[in-house]
């Protein structure tokens, strides 16, 4: 076990802030968020979970894509610059999964996602152990663990004075390549588990599309885009055009894309006014299963990653685990 | 005017107001409110009787106040059309008050003219007892008079008495007196003879002012009563001290002459007997003549008496002595009072009066039992009769006990003896006046007519009883007495349901009465103020000395002089202003009049509207610096030209305050026009009038004349020649702004401010002459309002558009003509009222409307119904249907207000859409940094 | 009988009498969290419950009770329910009044078990045991609602004086550069979730103006300037509107103190136009006309 | 000196005649006001004024009929109940008041036109550009404002972890 001092970390995370943009949580007046930060001293260490994932360093709330500049009968297209190199440190295994479900729908499997890619290559990503599970925390369920080292580059695990360093990539390697580690005997204590039931089995999910029960929930649901925005994982998004201030003669307009939530009530409506998710529950519905059935159908495990944001964000308190609970009780 | 009124396509709707405008063009609908008039248009000639018997007179308002005129009048002689209206608040809070509907006004306004006959035949329309109610009624038009506000009420009872006594005593020359006034005898013509016949029991004020009333409407009446006199309570219940016996005869002659029939000492009690007489009805009006008595030990006394009993004794002249009896009286009420002032009259030693009720809660009037102590009787209130104490076989007096009393429960009195205060008032003769109450020993045995205990006779709201065709009125339907006027009331009342009856018409219409009259503080004043009204006080009735009333019945209270009656009369404050004397009614040979006519509304659809609505002169009292209603012979130019007009008020005839003829005459321009302190404007018409009046003072009066003006504005067409003309003639001009009017030596000295120092800076005259400008009349906001127009700056009507719109409106079908646009003179005001003219019959010519394009339109889609474009439509062109805002196009005139409401900009205005705004902003914005370029995240 | 017990014996009173088809009351869900719920049945009734966390504004389900609109346009052809009962407390009440002079729904459609409220408990259940009030239900001194059909539960004789509104102070004291600084900091945690709108009874718009699909009056951009525009202008349309039910800062997931701009307004509307949002069923003034005695600017 | 960005929204029948008053009349105006015609001040929702400021206004000047004048009975009443309350919430989040501004100009008024813009643009200039508009992303600094704000409250229940 290779072991790094509270101190050197510090120098190291001082020495990585002033190379790269340094993204680690950090405590704003309402909770902690990831954010840049310029000093390890700005770094939250004992907060909770932060309020929203890591996603947004490489799936921002909105971006351009393209800008357009017209000129008469010249047009001008500009393509947005290829991204920074960045870390993200302190990262929880829960929304390191969700960087890797991202790249799986936007990296591995084509098309590619020129945007995300340019900053998933110059992004790397250094976890730390959570030593115990939260109230609303379910990762276990979902085959997680809280201190599951396998999507970071670096993992950390805090061992009080010291803190215990594993390198799982070779971009990980050569992040703490130069770090003074020391090897200390000994394995890492695993982080405190607590088994979360409750969630149905992937066939008791096929089967509740018809389940009655959907509506009923949907019923109480705001059709907000809370649990989408708080989601590591979720990744829809619009994409439009929209006019710019141009000068006299010109016409300047880019291309945006931001976030998007099927939890929206017009997410669905189509030119001609139908909207074949006009009811609430049929887009809780569909949210769900996009992550426990056609995510999996498509690329591989399932898009939920346990970290429980959504069951504590909803304001009316829509709770994935009770509705999965109530569809496996059906299906059994 | 005339010729306009003449035109079959017009329809004149004069003295009318417009209640609401709604719809829009080519749809208008407009309610119209006619004022009632009183009088037909349709059959009115103007011939004016009507005016020269009026007894009121009020403020010439046509004439600026200065002449009068009568509250029937008529606007101007060249009024169109020319009828008469007459000017009524409502009805006066006297008549109100009276159940007989006694307008009171109406006689007290002829009384101020000494038009005593007169008053008389006015009081006789609803009262044919005036001799009685002017002495014994509790007067409620008193306690209701205005004036009682103020400071006394009129002494409206004296007035009556005062007019029943001089007609009593002028009763020979009252038939000459009625032929020379204008109106001749009010019920001359009798109406055709219906063939009915009723019957009616009862000689009393209800029955006989029932069988009045049916004759004047054509019926055949006999009435019967059991005793040998008529006039029932009034004639054997009032005792003469009161009430003289000859003045009732008269009045109840009076009634017989109008073709009542009378059978006396006839006792009837058989009344279906009656109806199979061939009666078509019967009225029952046997009042409440029997005296009650309690049955407390030895009341069967023969001592014990019938205060109604000894009454009507009296009252039919039995000679009565009670020199040496002494006497108790029991009871505390009117006829209580009446029978120990009666046994007071016959001699007794000595007159007690025991009642329940404490002082001052005693029913009768407390004026009274005054005088009936001033009269020797010892009033003994608040005691209970125990027992009549018989000693030997004579009465020795009356066992009472001391009372707390609490008024009555449920007809029974509530009170509790105090221990120990049981006494004897000595007496040797006991009279029973403790109440009294119908005897119904007449009425069909088998229940047919049915009584109601412990009132009386039970009828419907028709006063008929359970016997249809058998009707019944005063003290016996109440079972108990009233006042008269409440028995005339009610007799009134019968002859109208009887009459409806006969006619087999269902349910009786009271007349419509008018709203009563409630003048304010400050309009009493007013009136008091100008003299409408005299200041004195109310006028003290005096009486007979106590000594002369001993052992005779002469009547105690004297009537007023003359003088007095017409100084009383003077204090009347004329409530409704029209008195209701209905003396126009008689004078007006066409039948024109009705003075119960209502207001009426009418519904007018019509596709446009054209507001005419004018102007109003400016109040020179405004600026009180020009001395108008501050000096004397400062005149507004309306004034002058009333004046001066040959049928003005003085016949054409200009004079000074002191009846000389003006020598010089000062006109001063721009009153109230060109002023930032009044009116920023110019008038316009003021220069031109200004020069009419300069020359017809300089050549009718023959006065110097001078000028003084602060710019010429002689603009039209002939102005500046007749400016010219003017000058030549020798008329003075000065420039200048006169700064002050003051009285200085007798003359009026007009002082103004230089402009071109080619003149003196001031100027003596006697009289000056204000050349007053125009402002908007006084309802124009809330015209606008009705109308859904704007209004300049100044206050006048807004047109669509100043140069290219001047007749429009910004509401389509709404145009303006004349001076409510902005001031203007003759020649402009014809022409802009053309052109009104010709763009309504273009719209009305052409079958269709063209829109504005720029309205506002509703995306559905966007809506979420919540109305707030609705609240913030000016034009209430919004409505909600469905859930969903809706925009009616012929009322939306497109201001966008809507659309500037709408939270989710679901309303938009077309031409001025938000996407056409916004690019325009945007464009508007995008030369100021082009180059700076928002940046992204 | 407990208040709970009370509201659930109304509740199934009006539900079993067929008076209304749906209640729209409270529950509690996993956690212990108090949430809302929708009950057409006289035996779910047993699930209502009543407590100082029932702090959901739950008139925001109401209009689309009413008309069905479970979303706009529902496939499922299904009759939506003529009268609804739904628990009040004083502040949501006032929601019914503002809805009712927007034409959302008729007062008959509606069955308001209004409940004697004594405040509103801050933060999360029985996590904490002495918790405190909300700030807004400290300065609030309604404890009756102003519509209700029936009243459930005794309103204190006494009550506490009315705090005043510190943090609305503290803001408004601010230099103006400060002022836009802070306000800029809030604005930028936004992440456009929309959670405040919809769970705001007033914004019941088809679609929000500030997310129409033609971008004309703010950009999807979920940048500072977008969501400081849609922050503004919500709090604009709310003029005269809002409530304070707070129910928009609460569920804000990123803390932003949104109460503060609806709350200031309220106080200039109440200053200029004499109105409170909801305390009669009537417009708010800002469409209306001047008054008289209201003189132009 | 700077000089400001103005917008100025102006009533066809009142202030937009007023402007053509004050140029037939020769009157000196500043040239900073792009003239906006609107109907009635009545249009000019709320949202429009706040696009101005958004897209780089300097100022926005509000004109309007005189109350009481309105060609449209009472379009102006309601410009003069719903942008004062535009100012307040404006205010609140922290632009200078001096910013926006209501005010009636009739048809005649001229010199009145003339005198409000150029009082409008002599306050602005002081007060240098608008910071209003943001050009990408805020500073994201935590205004050091010692106030209680409210916790995140939905997430509240997150775990304490390590």
């Amino acid at each position: 076990m290779k072991t790094l001092s509270r101190e050197n970390l510090n120098l190291w995370l001082d020495g990585l802030a002033a190379q790269h943009a340094l993204i680690a949580p950090h405590l704003e007046a309402p909770g902690v968020f990831y954010r840049p930060v310029q000093r390890a001293q700005e770094i939250a260490w004992e907060a909770g979970r932060p309020v929203l994932s890591a996603k947004e360093f490489l799936f921002p709330p909105s971006e351009r894509l393209l800008k357009v500049e017209k000129r008469g009968p010249d047009v001008r297209l500009e393509a947005s610059p290829s991204a920074a190199p960045q870390v993200i440190f302190g990262l929880r295994p829960c929304d390191a999964r969700g960087i890797r479900v991202l790249d799986t729908a936007f990296v591995d499997t084509p098309p590619i996602d020129s945007r995300y890619a340019s900053r998933r290559e110059n992004t790397l990503l250094v976890g730390l152990a959570c030593r115990s599970m939260g109230a609303s925390c379910f990762c276990t369920a979902v085959g997680l663990a809280p201190d599951d080292p396998r999507d970071m580059d670096v993992m950390f695990s805090d061992r009080g004075a010291t803190l215990a360093v594993q390198a799982l990539t070779p971009r990980g390697e050569a992040l703490i390549a130069n770090l003074p580690l020391v090897e200390e005997l000994g394995e890492v204590e695993p982080a405190s588990r607590r088994e979360v039931g409750g969630l149905p089995t992937a066939e008791a999910w096929k089967e509740s599309y018809s389940d009655a029960r959907w509506a009923k929930h949907g019923e109480r649901c705001l059709s907000c885009r809370l649990c989408a925005y708080v989601c590591p994982t979720c990744r829809c998004y619009d994409v439009r055009d929209e006019a710019l201030p141009s000068p006299p003669g010109e016409a300047h307009f880019e291309r945006l894309r931001a976030w998007d939530s099927c939890m929206r009530e017009g997410y669905r409506l189509t030119a001609g006014g139908h909207n074949p998710r006009a009811a609430s529950g049929s887009r809780l519905r569909n949210r769900l299963l996009c992550k426990f059935v056609y995510y999996p159908h498509q690329y591989g495990p399932a898009a939920c990653t346990g970290c429980g944001r959504c069951l504590d964000a909803c304001p009316v308190n829509l709770d994935l685990l009770e509705i999965g609970g109530a569809l496996q009780e059906a299906a059994q | 005017m005339v010729s306009v009124g003449r035109q079959k396509n017009i329809k004149l709707l004069s003295y009318s107001e417009i209640e609401s405008v709604s719809g829009y063009v080519g749809n208008f609908e407009v309610r119209v409110r006619r004022k009632p008039r009183y009088i037909d248009e349709s059959k009115c000639t103007g011939c004016g009787n009507c005016a020269s018997v009026c007894p009121i007179e009020v403020t010439n308002v046509f004439d600026l106040g200065l002449s009068t005129r009568r509250a029937v009048y008529r606007h101007s002689p060249q009024a169109v059309p020319g009828a008469y209206t007459i000017e009524k608040r409502g009805i006066a809070p006297c008549r109100n008050a009276c159940p007989t509907d006694q307008r009171a006004q109406g006689y007290i306004a002829l009384v101020r003219q000494g038009r005593f006959a007169d008053a008389y035949w006015a009081i006789r329309r609803e009262h044919p007892f005036p001799s009685v109610c002017g002495r014994v009624c509790n007067h409620r038009c008193e306690d209701a008079c205005t004036r009682g506000s103020y400071d006394q009420p009129v002494n409206i009872m004296a007035l009556k008495r005062f007019v029943a006594d001089w007609a009593f005593d002028h009763r020979d020359q009252l038939p000459a007196q009625r032929a020379k006034s204008l109106t001749g005898t009010p019920f001359a013509a009798h109406p055709t003879a219906s063939g009915k016949k009723i019957a009616i029991i009862g000689a009393g004020p209800a029955g006989l002012t029932t069988a009045l009333d049916l004759v004047r409407l054509g019926h055949q009446t006999t009435v019967f009563d059991s005793l040998p006199v008529a006039g029932g309570m009034m004639r054997v219940g009032i005792p003469p001290h009161r009430m003289p016996v000859e003045l009732l005869e008269w009045e109840i002659q009076q009634i017989l002459d109008e073709g009542v029939q009378l059978r006396l000492n006839t006792w009837v009690d058989d009344i279906p007997a009656l109806l199979d007489q061939g009666y078509h009805a019967v009225l029952i009006a046997t009042g409440a003549h029997q005296a009650k008595k309690i049955p407390i030990r030895n009341s069967n006394h023969p001592d014990n008496w019938l205060s109604l009993n000894l009454l009507r004794r009296v009252a039919q002249g039995e000679a009565i002595d009670l020199r040496e009896r002494s006497v108790i009286v029991m009871g505390g009420g009117n006829v209580a009072l009446d029978t120990a002032r009666t046994v007071v009259r016959l001699g007794a030693r000595q007159v007690s009066m025991v009642c329940l009720e404490p002082r001052g809660e005693m029913p009768g009037f407390a004026w009274e039992v005054e005088v009936a102590e001033q009269e020797g009787i010892h009033v003994l209130p608040a005691r209970t009769f125990k027992e009549v104490v018989v000693k030997g076989n004579r009465i020795a007096g009356l066992r009472c006990a001391e009372v707390v009393f609490r008024g009555f429960k449920r007809g029974r009195p509530d009170i509790s003896e105090i221990p120990g205060t049981e006494h004897v008032v000595p007496g040797d003769l006991v009279i029973w006046a403790i109440g009294q109450g119908p005897d119904f020993s007449f009425l069909p045995g088998d229940g047919s007519i049915n009584t109601c205990y412990p009132v009386g006779i039970q009828t419907n709201s028709e006063m008929m009883t359970t016997t249809p065709g058998v009707f019944c009125a005063g003290d016996v339907r109440r079972g108990q007495t009233f006042f008269v006027v409440d028995a005339i009331g009610e007799g009134h009342h019968a002859a109208r349901c009887i009459d409806r009856y006969l006619r087999g018409e269902q349910g009786v219409r009271e007349p419509h009465r008018p709203p009563v009259v409630e003048l304010r503080r400050e309009e009493i004043e007013h009136k008091v103020e100008l003299g409408e009204a005299a200041r004195r006080p109310r006028a003290v009735i005096r009486n007979i000395g106590v000594e002369a009333r001993r052992l005779n019945f002469r009547e105690v209270d004297l009537t007023l002089t003359e003088a007095e009656a017409v100084a009383e009369a003077e204090r009347c404050l004329r409530c409704g202003i029209c008195s209701e004397c209905l003396e126009c009614v008689s004078a007006c040979e066409r039948g024109a009049i009705n003075h119960d006519m209502q207001p009426e509304i009418l519904d007018l659809k019509v596709g446009t509207l054209v507001l005419a609505t004018g102007f109003r002169d400016f109040d020179p009292r405004v600026a009180p610096e020009l001395g108008h209603g501050r000096l004397a012979n400062v005149l507004s130019a309306m004034e002058f030209e009333r004046l001066i007009n040959t049928g003005g008020p003085t016949l054409g005839k200009v004079l000074l305050a002191n009846g000389q003829p003006p020598k010089r005459v000062a006109i001063v321009h721009c009153v109230g026009s060109r002023d930032d302190r009044y009116h920023e404007y110019c008038s316009r018409a003021c220069c031109m009038y200004s020069l009419k009046i300069a020359q017809l003072a300089h050549e009718y009066l023959q006065a110097e004349v001078f000028e003084i003006y602060r710019d010429m504005r002689s603009f039209g067409k002939g102005y500046e020649e007749f400016y010219n003309r003017t000058r030549a003639s020798g008329v003075h001009f000065f420039h200048g702004r006169v700064r002050e009017v003051t009285a200085v030596d007798g003359h009026l000295r007009v002082q103004w401010e230089e402009s071109f120092h080619n003149e003196p800076d001031q100027v003596d005259v006697d009289l000056v002459i204000l050349a007053t400008g125009m402002e908007p009349q006084g309802d124009t906001a809330r015209m606008a309002k009705l109308f859904g127009l704007s209004r300049s700056r100044d206050g006048f009507f807004l047109e669509r558009h100043p140069k290219l719109a001047p007749v429009e409106t910004s509401s389509q079908g709404i145009f303006l003509a004349g001076a409510c646009q902005s001031p203007k003179d003759i020649p402009d005001t014809v022409a802009q009222a053309a052109a009104a003219a010709a763009g309504a019959l273009a719209l009305i010519d052409q079958h269709t409307i063209s829109l504005d394009p720029s309205i506002a339109e509703v995306e559905v889609a966007r809506c979420l119904g919540c109305g707030q474009c609705a609240a913030a439509c000016p034009y209430g062109a919004i409505e909600l249907a469905r859930g969903k805002a809706a925009v009616n196009a012929y009322l939306c005139k497109g201001c966008g207000t809507c659309a500037g409401a709408c939270p989710n900009k679901a309303m938009s205005l077309i031409h001025f859409d938000d996407r056409q705004l916004i690019a325009e902003l945007d464009g508007a914005l995008a030369w100021i940094d082009a180059a700076e370029e928002v940046g992204h995240v | 009988m407990s208040i709970s017990e009370a509201m659930q014996s109304a509740a199934r009173d009006v539900l079993a009498s067929g008076q209304v088809q749906r209640v729209i009351g409270y529950e509690t869900g996993p956690h212990g969290r108090v949430r809302p719920a929708i009950i057409d049945r006289p035996e779910e009734a047993e699930r209502l419950v009543w407590s100082a966390d029932c702090t959901h504004n739950l008139t925001v389900y109401l209009h689309r009770a009413l008309t069905g609109e479970n979303g706009r346009a529902s496939r499922e052809a299904v009759a939506p329910p003529a009268r609804v009962a739904i628990v009040v407390k004083p502040c949501d009440s006032r929601a019914i009044n503002v809805l009712l002079a927007e034409h959302q729904f008729s007062r008959e459609q509606v069955f308001a078990i209004g409940m004697a409220c004594e405040g509103m408990r801050q933060g999360a259940p029985a996590s904490a045991p002495e918790a405190t009030l909300q700030a807004r239900c400290l300065r609030c001194r309604e404890r009756v609602p102003v519509v209700h059909d029936v009243l459930l539960g005794e309103p204190p004789s006494a009550l506490p004086e009315a705090l005043p509104d510190e943090a609305l102070a503290h803001v408004r004291d601010l230099p103006p550069a400060e002022r836009a600084a802070f306000w800029l900091s809030q604005f930028d945690r936004c992440i456009r979730c929309y959670a405040c709108r919809q769970a705001c009874p007033m914004c019941n718009c088809p679609t929000c103006l500030f997310e129409q699909e033609d971008a004309l009056w703010v950009g999807m951009r979920i940048a500072p300037s977008e969501k400081r525009t849609f922050h503004l202008g919500r709090a604009l349309h709310l003029a005269g509107r809002c409530v304070g039910c707070n129910e928009c800062e609460r569920v804000c997931p990123m803390g932003i103190p949104i109460g503060l701009l609806n709350r200031h307004l309220a106080e200039t509307v109440e200053s200029l136009y004499g109105h409170r949002a909801g305390m009669q069923p009537v417009l708010s003034p800002v469409t209306g006309m001047l008054s008289a005695e209201e003189s132009a600017p | 000196m700077y000089e400001p960005k103005v917008i100025g929204f102006l009533c066809t029948w009142c202030s937009y005649t007023g402007a053509d008053s004050a140029g037939t009349s020769r009157l000196k105006t500043p040239w900073n006001l792009r003239a906006v015609r609107v109907p009635c001040s009545g249009r000019v929702a709320p949202e429009l004024i706040l696009r101005a400021f958004d897209q780089g206004a300097d100022g926005v000047l509000v004109l309007g009929c005189h109350i009481g004048e309105c060609h449209y009975d009472s379009g102006n009443h309601r410009a003069a109940k719903r942008i004062p309350l535009l100012l307040s919430i404006l205010e609140f989040a922290g632009m200078q008041p001096e910013r926006l501004r209501l005010d009636w100009v009739s048809a005649s008024e001229g010199d009145r036109y003339a005198r409000i813009v150029s009082e409008f643009v002599d306050a602005l200039r002081p007060l240098g550009p608008n910071t209003w508009r943001i050009n990408g992303a805020a500073p994201r600094a935590d205004a050091a404002i010692g106030m209680p704000l409210p916790a995140a409250s939905g997430l509240s229940g997150g775990a304490p972890c390590p």
